[in-house]
């Protein structure tokens, strides 16, 4: 075993950390009290390891740290090696955040008959496990090991746990990114007989395989491009190849579908970044074009399509479909403003959307599950709190000045106006919709006289507003209590205490994940030879 | 003229304006998180932090007085926002006369009327704190947004701003009308907050910075393009946040909220942002190469004068017809910062002067209807003087001094922009300046017919139920509410005269000299001439409205113009038909796409493997000879195309 | 073995030669082949001899003695050696790497076909019927499936049908190929009828198997005429140089090298000639099904490999085109026939099919990664099939094994450790990385990719994609369904059962997690071409 | 007489039984008809060795007949345990076994 720079101890117990919990949750699950207690355990504690190494972090040092390797396959030149950069670190800091919460939302879900919490949570944390590696992993082989492996959890999560159409849903997903994964796959070995015929011995280490491959013909790297691509796009849905993440979205459990659009999403545009734009610097300059399309397309698309939804999940499922295309735009217009913007935004839109998607996850909890927008209305009279987190979101979600998404989506745009003003022109019309489709939201459910079915069981659903009198009679109904609609105790609170923190807090001060980001841009950028459009007055980025 | 040559870093009394952004933020914060708890002194706390802020900024601007003229423009850097590489924003304030104004006007303004909110809100105590948690998150966002000392940092407090502004005119949001209201207002501010964010792309593109200094040094270089262009989008910015044409249609629907909302924001603060963003790109629009944009602003500016005015004419709701007088005071405003040199500092001043009489007026329709069980319809009232003397005279000083009566604060600073406008010279001059006069007319119309209406003639409501069943009972508000009114009263009346005379030089280092300019008439013909065209005006309402009887129900069968005006000149239609009806018909067929299209095609593909699976497994026929059949088949194929590559 | 051989070293000879110039024949390396005939015989004389009481047992011992002892001559004859391979038997055989590759493959697999068809547990008396001679649907039929007597003939049959296999690899000529593909098939046909219930499809299976069979053997046969037409000879060298350069009609060449590979594509069962698959798979009796699966693919494919590589070498700009086509008809027939199958076995059945397709693809990379790449497919894919096979007949209700998938609904619920293992094999034949079938993938099309047959490759992970589909359908019906009402019980299996189980899913796994070692075995040397 | 006559003799015979295979349904008959094939075969290695004036291709011949005696026992047995369940031996009627 080979370690590369220090604390590589760290990335190892990121890495066990989970797996164990995964283990010994599976153990415990017979109680279910104990199993979630220790289930939580394991995630806080990841979350602690997650800080730590962050602390450990040398924003300037080398670009890859805290790693080591293990031969696997010497045949083939295959490694078990992990190691973070930037990018990576605040990712997995992301997943070490987000776990405990959706642990802590699902404390007390019902969960369909004959499953036990323990093995819910146990999937989870092995999920968080496989992510986790997928991030760090700096061998390409390992790296697709993991990204298909991935799957599997993320299947039974919602095969097992998930609503009425689960079956669907979960296959659906799963045959979406098994395909692509597999036209990855090609690319990878295309890759490696690349290095065959070029090293003698065939690799998948990621910086050789960089090395090998990007100076390659453009014609050979549109191939190869295409292989990852594909899997990518589907992975952080692009148009057109999005429409399994509604489904999943919809009948996922929610802590499931946070860390589906939180985390695992986050893979494809995480692949943009490490390996399309390093490995295959022509291509993807020659291929921006179209990707830009159709992330300009997906930001107006997912959108229009949001406002269009009755389902409050599936509209969760467009909103996400929009903003990733934001962050496709922001790293094929190729300005280290752009992708720090990029970067910033997969953090920030776990953070945003995670928060949206859980409290929206209440607001069902409170209608009986009735998911459909029309079956509510006027909450915020008897759950102000509730309409007050599920403001803060929606307005993270629209990217207010001061919420965590501003930042990143102002560097994406200002960043990409210099080279892609056309395409970035569209996408700020984008915000407008942002607005549109958050603010529809919230009237709907929050505001308004109280009616819908949920709430009012019996009273007919007013699709048209119902008049202020009427408003008035029912609210006089809910009191006398047809059901009982509580506000958020104290679990709730804690669970998205932390959230709008963040939300608050990296509006206001995103420096240190800038700081932790940037140089490994640069990095990246040198990488595909990529020089920023708008050159800092004093100095120029320099490349290792 | 170079303005960034000598911004200096702020210490001293200066060092500390931080707090001016704290103070409300941090009211806000606790009002909000404290919750229940704070019920009792919440109010209090919200207004403290503000009348604190507002000595604060007392201090601020003795200490800017005292600095020379040269050393006033300073800058207080507070932290990295948002450096990446090239681009660096920081979290800086600008400290400058144009700013330490604005922090006057606002947390003075602001004081007031959180105080008048006290009694205003007393009926509601269960909501009061959050109301007030509110308004000092939009005191703090109005403060970042003027003292901000980057584009960036102004496009915080801009959306900040819209934020308060959505949750406090959605106040009631049990009621839907409000509710959309308030996503009216937020939706049109973001189009005009899209083209304030393009001009500063564009700024980063071409300039490479956001920062004041930085921008405004390096402007001059661009290409004329360039420069029309970030002015047109910053005009964009302030049509949106200034109710302007084509913009304008959210304000009045924005009379939803409180009457101290539509008082401190839709009148005397935020409303006027625009106005500020304009000003502040002083140097960029007083470029020459800038001339073409300045066209456009003065364009819009007259356009929405004039639209103000008319639509003003005919509304018969009180706070809605002060809406469009709002509208149109701003478009001289904008008018007037259009005018370039020549005008910015009026129209900073006819702001301030327009902040305080419109503030009273708007509060002073608050005591109206605070007394009259929320009614709103002019039509309903009447001859309210006698039993509100107080809410009568404050209100009628800020009408004097709207319509501009000689000496009173509007004179001066309306005045000087028809002056101005006239000045411009050749036809242009001609056509601005006229608009700008038959816009003082309408505005002396309409303001009279409101006088009457409410205040004189014979009393209406005395046989009449409100709403919920109530019958009136007019009353003069208590001094929480009375007080503030009487404040503003005297600023409408003093103010013009104090500022008219010190304003623009004490302005010059932000703004610029005020360039005078004398076109073909004097000023004193011109003021005679505003002075007679206004009289004209009210004497029309006066014959109009002033005798005889007035329907309690707003008469149906009136001339083509007046239906256009109650239309608000059918601006809502034509959004309605031009951008919701299609975007709503988009957004189905979309919906459809997706799902019969899109995934329609994928299912598709499943559907038809599997059905062509199920036909092809019938031709497994369970029969032996069948199967040889299509072994032999298969071989005869493969040697045949063995054969045919080899031969042929 | 000797005695053909000697005939046939006549045959070679110039007829003037004398005979006695034959010398003793060297054995060493073909100890293991040696082995396990002698003890099919020896077996046979225990069915004559031994009394019916004692036949099981002395029968499982025996075989597994064989197959362990063959192993260990295997073994031992590894150590020295050469790695360029030793012909023997006067050029009939070559021992070569791939060959004892094969051999170990098919020593291991058969080892666990043995066991699960000892098997007693399962079904009391084992899967095989008492009496072959009884008829269907007569008392007496009712009387067997009862009782626990079992045709113990299966031993002997399964050990001449390994010989035949283990010849199969090895044979350095086309008419020794010939001869061992009859030895390897005729026991599978005779077994495929000996289930003890639902014996009408027990015997249709055989009736076709048998058929088909007998059918294709006659291309194969026809093929290796033309070919000794075109060359002179029929071992594969000579045709090789034939074909590298000579006077005779190419017509020859190719057509008989059709025939003859379409034999070879039939065991191997490649879709088009796949037909006889399904039924057979179905109808005979699941350890059998397990050993056709496992074995049968790996001699066939041991065999097509060596034909292609050692005498279709020169000519394969020729022919490849065509395998193409092949391989993509059998890998789409797979695939999309499999998604609406409704029985466990038909699945599998077809699920091979598509799998025949894939190793197609790295068999005609005539490189030494095809070569390698191939052998550890093939050695992954027959573990996983074994252990599937043994799974699926645990599954049961009172009519016998309960292969309708409707019946495996909710089966999770019911007995959560099977589910498991069936969804792990499952994911190992969709390529699921961390199993053994993702790592054959991988080498495979590696070879192939890298021998410039990217569109096929292509089509090959699209295929695999969509034949993805109908497992998931298993895994979904056994994990998300409710169960049915009077749905199978899952039995819970002896040793033997167990042990094969186990080492197939073992392997499946190790194969999987690290592969290194097998990888290195497949690619240890090419054929030896003499 | 040119050997090419026997080889084009045995294509024809080697067609012959594989139509048969593929037209008749008796299972005896289908079997025939495969060893008819099996024959054509020997035909044709006989003429082969001929051309090539070799014995191997003689000797081969017998190999095939052996194996296919091998065959017919096999197969024989095979059918006739089948046609004493079904009293036939129509390979049409055993199609339990399909789609």
């Amino acid at each position: 075993m080979t370690t590369s720079g220090a604390h590589s101890w760290l990335l190892a117990a990121l890495l066990l950390v989970p797996l164990l919990g995964a283990v010994v949750v599976t153990a415990l699950r017979g109680n279910d009290h104990t199993a979630k207690l220790a289930a939580l355990a394991f995630s806080v504690a990841e979350f602690v390891l997650a800080i730590v190494s962050w602390v450990n972090f040398q924003p300037g040092g080398d670009r890859l740290q805290q790693g080591f390797s293990l031969t696997w396959i010497p045949s083939f030149g295959v490694h078990i090696s992990f190691a973070v950069d930037g990018i990576a670190l605040v990712m997995i800091a992301v997943i070490g955040l987000l776990v405990p919460l959706v642990i802590g939302a699902g404390w007390v879900d019902k969960l369909p008959e004959g499953r036990t919490k323990g093995g819910f949570f146990a999937l989870i944390l092995l999920e968080q496990a496989l992510t986790v590696g997928v991030f760090a992993a700096t061998d390409v082989f390992l790296f697709y090991v993991l990204f298909e492996i991935m799957l599997i959890p993320m299947y039974f999560l919602i095969g097992s746990y998930g609503g009425a159409r689960r079956q669907y849903a979960a296959v659906k997903f799963f045959l979406y990114s098994f395909l692509g994964g597999l036209i990855m796959l090609a690319s990878v070995i295309g890759c490696y007989s690349m290095a065959v015929d070029e090293l003698g011995a065939g690799t998948f280490d990621w910086a050789k395989l960089v090395q090998v491959v990007h100076d390659a013909p453009l014609s050979t790297q549109i191939w190869l491009f295409f292989g990852f691509f594909i899997a990518f796009a589907v992975k952080a849905p692009l148009v057109p190849l999005h429409t399994w993440l509604p489904d999943a979205t919809a009948e996922a459990p929610i802590g499931v579908a946070v860390l589906l659009v939180g985390i695992l999403d986050k893979v494809g545009t995480f692949g943009f970044l490490r390996y399309l734009l390093p490995m295959f610097p022509d291509a993807s300059k020659e291929l921006a074009p179209l990707v830009l399309v159709l992330a300009v397309a997906g930001v107006v698309y997912g959108s229009l399509l949001a406002t269009g939804q009755r389902d409050m999940k599936r509209f969760l499922a467009y909103v996400s479909i929009a903003h990733f295309g934001f962050i496709a735009l922001g790293i094929f217009s190729f300005s280290s403003q752009s992708l720090t913007g990029s970067v910033t935004y997969m953090v920030n839109h776990s953070i945003a959307t995670g928060m949206l998607i859980l409290v929206v996850g209440m607001v069902i909890a409170r209608g009986g599950g009735s998911t459909r927008v029309a079956d509510y209305g006027g909450m915020a009279k008897l759950t102000p709190l509730l309409g007050g987190v599920l403001l803060i979101a929606g307005l993270s979600t629209l990217s207010l000045p001061g919420t965590n998404s501003f930042v990143s989506e102002f560097l994406v745009l200002i960043g990409s106006f210099p080279n892609a003003p056309v395409y970035t022109t569209i996408a700020t019309v984008g915000m407008i919709f942002a607005a549109l489709y958050v603010l529809w939201l919230y009237q709907r459910i929050m505001q308004g006289p109280l009616r819908g079915d949920a709430l009012l069981p019996g009273v007919p659903s007013a699709e048209t507003p119902g008049t202020d009198g009427s408003g008035a009679v029912l609210t006089a109904q809910a009191a006398t209590g047809t059901k009982k609609i509580v506000d958020l105790d104290t679990r709730e609170k804690l669970v998205l205490a932390p959230l709008i923190l963040l939300v608050v807090g990296l509006g206001l001060y995103p420096k240190p994940v800038l700081d932790t980001v940037t140089p490994t841009v640069d990095a990246t950028m040198c990488q595909a030879a990529l020089v920023d459009p708008v050159q800092p007055a004093e100095r120029q980025v320099q490349c290792r | 003229m170079n303005l960034a040559a000598e911004v200096h870093q702020a210490s001293g009394v200066a060092g500390a304006a931080w707090l001016l952004l704290v103070l409300p933020a941090a009211g806000a914060a606790v009002l909000l998180l404290g919750g229940r708890r704070t019920d009792k002194w919440g109010h209090l706390l919200g207004s403290a932090t503000v009348i604190a802020a507002f000595v604060y900024g007392v201090l601020l601007f003795f200490d800017t007085t005292g600095q020379g003229t040269e050393d006033r423009l300073r800058d207080l850097h507070l932290f990295d926002w948002i450096p990446v590489n090239a681009l660096d924003v920081e979290f800086g304030l600008r400290l400058d006369p144009l700013s330490v104004t604005f922090v006057l006007l606002i947390t003075g303004v602001g004081s007031l009327i959180h105080i008048y909110s006290i009694g205003y809100m007393s009926h509601e105590l269960r909501d009061r704190r959050r109301f007030f948690a509110y308004l000092n998150l939009f005191v703090a966002a109005m403060l970042l947004l003027v003292l901000g000392n980057s584009f960036v940092t102004l496009y915080f407090g801009w959306e900040g701003v819209g934020l308060a502004s959505y949750l406090l005119i959605g106040w009631y949001q049990g009621k839907d009308f409000a509710a959309t209201a308030a996503k009216k207002a937020f939706l049109m501010n973001r189009v005009g907050d899209v083209g304030l964010a393009l001009a500063i792309f564009l700024m980063f593109k071409n300039i490479g910075s956001t920062q004041y200094d930085v921008v405004f040094d390096k402007i001059g270089q661009q290409s004329t393009g360039v420069i029309v262009a970030i002015g047109v989008l910053l005009l964009l910015g302030a049509c949106g946040k200034s109710g302007q044409f084509p913009l304008q249609a959210w304000l009045p629907d924005a009379m939803a909220g409180p009457t101290p909302v539509s008082a401190l924001i839709h009148a005397a603060t935020m409303v006027t942002a625009g106005v500020y963003l304009i000003a502040r790109s002083s140097p960029l629009y007083s470029l020459a190469q800038a001339g073409d944009a300045r066209l456009v602003v003065m364009i819009i500016g007259a356009i929405t004068l004039l639209l103000g005015c008319i639509i003003g004419c005919a509304y018969d709701d009180f706070k809605k017809v002060l809406a469009y007088s709002t509208v149109s005071q701003i478009g001289y405003m904008i008018l007037a910062v259009g005018l370039g040199p020549a005008g910015y500092a009026l129209g900073i001043l006819h702001l301030l002067t327009h902040g305080f009489f419109k503030a009273g007026l708007f509060l002073g329709a608050g005591s109206v209807m605070h007394g009259m069980n929320d009614e709103g319809d002019i039509r309903r009232l009447g001859g309210l003087a006698r039993k509100m003397p107080i809410t009568f005279i404050t209100w009628t000083l800020g009408y004097l001094a709207l319509i501009g009566f000689p000496f009173l604060s509007g004179y001066f600073s309306k005045d000087a922009i028809i002056e101005a406008a006239l000045a411009e010279g050749g036809t242009r001059g001609w056509i601005f300046g006229g608009i700008a006069l038959l816009g003082a007319g309408l505005t002396a119309f309409y303001m009279t017919r409101l006088l009457i209406l409410v205040f004189l003639g014979k009393p209406r409501w005395e046989n009449l139920k409100s709403a919920d069943g109530r019958s009136y009972h007019p009353h003069e508000s208590g001094p929480t509410m009375t007080i503030p009114m009487i404040i503003l009263a005297v600023g409408s009346v003093a103010a013009g005269g104090v500022l008219s005379g010190m304003l623009p030089e004490w302005l010059e280092p932000a703004v610029g000299k005020l360039q005078e300019e004398h076109g073909p008439l004097s000023a004193t013909v011109v003021s005679v001439l505003t002075v007679v065209i206004s009289a004209l005006g009210a004497g029309i309402a006066f014959l109009l409205f002033g005798r005889g009887e007035q329907p309690v129900t707003r008469p149906q069968r009136v001339s083509f113009p007046v239906r256009a005006a109650r239309a608000d000149l059918y601006g809502n239609h034509l959004n309605e038909a031009l951008i919701s009806r299609p975007g709503v018909w988009l957004t189905r067929f979309l919906v459809f796409v997706d799902n019969r299209g899109v995934d329609g095609l994928v299912n598709g593909i499943a559907a038809g493997l599997g059905g062509s699976s199920g036909r092809l497994r019938r031709l497994q026929t369970g029969f032996v000879r069948s199967y040889a059949l299509s072994m032999l088949g298969g071989s005869i194929l493969v040697i045949a195309a063995l054969l045919m590559v080899r031969f042929a | 073995m000797s005695v053909i051989s000697s005939v046939l070293l006549l045959a070679q000879e110039q007829p003037a030669a004398p005979p006695t110039q034959v010398e003793a024949p060297s054995v060493t390396a073909i100890w293991p082949i040696l082995i396990v005939l002698g003890a099919a015989c020896v077996s046979v004389l225990l069915e004559a001899l031994l009394p019916r009481h004692l036949r099981w047992s002395s029968q499982v011992v025996l075989s597994l003695l064989t197959i362990a002892g063959a192993g260990l001559a295997l073994v031992i004859y590894l150590k020295d050696a050469p790695v360029k391979g030793e012909v023997v038997l006067n050029g009939t055989l070559v021992v070569d790497r791939p060959g004892l590759f094969l051999w170990g493959t098919l020593l291991a697999l058969s080892l666990g076909a043995v066991l699960l068809i000892a098997d007693r547990s399962v079904e009391p008396g084992g899967a095989f019927v008492a009496s072959a001679a009884i008829r269907p649907g007569t008392i007496q039929d009712r009387a067997q499936v009862a009782s626990t007597g079992m045709q113990t003939e299966v031993f002997p049959l399964t050990l001449f049908a390994l010989g035949g296999m283990m010849t199969f690899c090895v044979a350095n000529d086309l008419l020794t190929m010939f001869v061992a593909l009859e030895v390897l098939s005729l026991p599978l046909y005779l077994m495929c009828g000996l289930a003890r219930r639902r014996r009408l499809l027990s015997q249709e299976a055989a009736v076709k198997y048998f058929l088909l069979g007998a059918f294709a053997s006659a291309f194969f046969l026809y093929g290796v005429a033309l070919l000794y037409g075109y060359s002179g000879s029929v071992r594969m060298s000579d045709i090789a140089s034939a074909a590298a350069g000579s006077d005779r009609s190419d017509t020859l060449l190719f057509a008989g090298m059709g025939l003859l590979v379409v034999g070879l594509l039939f065991k191997a069962s490649v879709g088009p000639f796949h037909t006889w698959t399904p039924d057979v798979y179905q109808g005979a009796p699941t350890p059998v099904t397990a050993f056709m699966g496992a074995c049968t693919k790996v001699a066939a494919f041991g065999g097509i490999l060596r034909v292609l590589q050692v005498a279709f070498q020169s000519t394969q700009w020729e022919w490849r085109g065509v395998l193409w086509g092949v391989a993509i008809v059998s890998m789409v027939i797979g695939a999309v026939l499999g998604l609406t199958q409704t029985d466990v076995k038909r699945m599998i059945a077809y699920s091979s099919v598509a799998h025949a397709g894939f190793l197609l693809i790295g068999a005609i990379a005539l490189t030494q990664k095809g070569l390698s790449g191939t052998l550890f497919y093939l050695l992954t894919y027959g573990f996983t099939t074994l252990a599937a096979f043994g799974v699926i007949s645990l599954v049961r209700d009172s009519s016998g094994e309960a292969t309708h998938l409707s019946q495996w609904a909710g089966l999770a619920k019911r007995s959560p450790l099977l589910a498991g293992v069936f969804t792990f094999l499952l994911l190992a034949l969709a390529g699921i990385p961390l199993t053994s079938g993702f790592v054959g993938k991988f080498v495979v099309f590696e070879a192939a990719l890298s021998d410039g047959m990217g569109p096929l490759v292509v089509i090959a992970l699209i295929a695999s994609a969509v034949a993805a589909f109908f497992y998931l359908r298993v895994i979904v019906l056994m994990y998300f369904s409710e169960p049915a009402a009077d749905g199978p019980t899952v039995t819970v299996p002896g040793a033997f059962t167990t042990a094969a189980i186990t080492l197939g899913v073992l392997v499946t796994l190790l194969l999987g997690v690290a592969p290194a070692f097998a990888l290195d075995w497949a690619g240890s040397g090419a054929f030896a071409i003499q | 007489m040119t050997p090419t006559y026997y080889l084009l003799l045995s294509a024809l015979l080697f067609t012959i039984g594989a139509v048969g295979v593929l037209v008749r349904r008796n299972a005896i008959v289908v079997f025939m008809c495969v060893e008819l094939m099996l024959n054509a075969v020997n035909l044709s290695l006989v003429t082969f060795a001929r051309i090539n004036g070799q014995l191997s291709g003689q000797i081969m011949a017998f190999f095939v007949m052996v194996v296919a005696a091998a065959e017919v026992v096999v197969g024989l047995a095979i059918i006739m345990s089948i046609f004493r369940t079904r009293r036939t031996a129509s390979v049409d009627d055993s199609n339990l076994l399909k789609y």
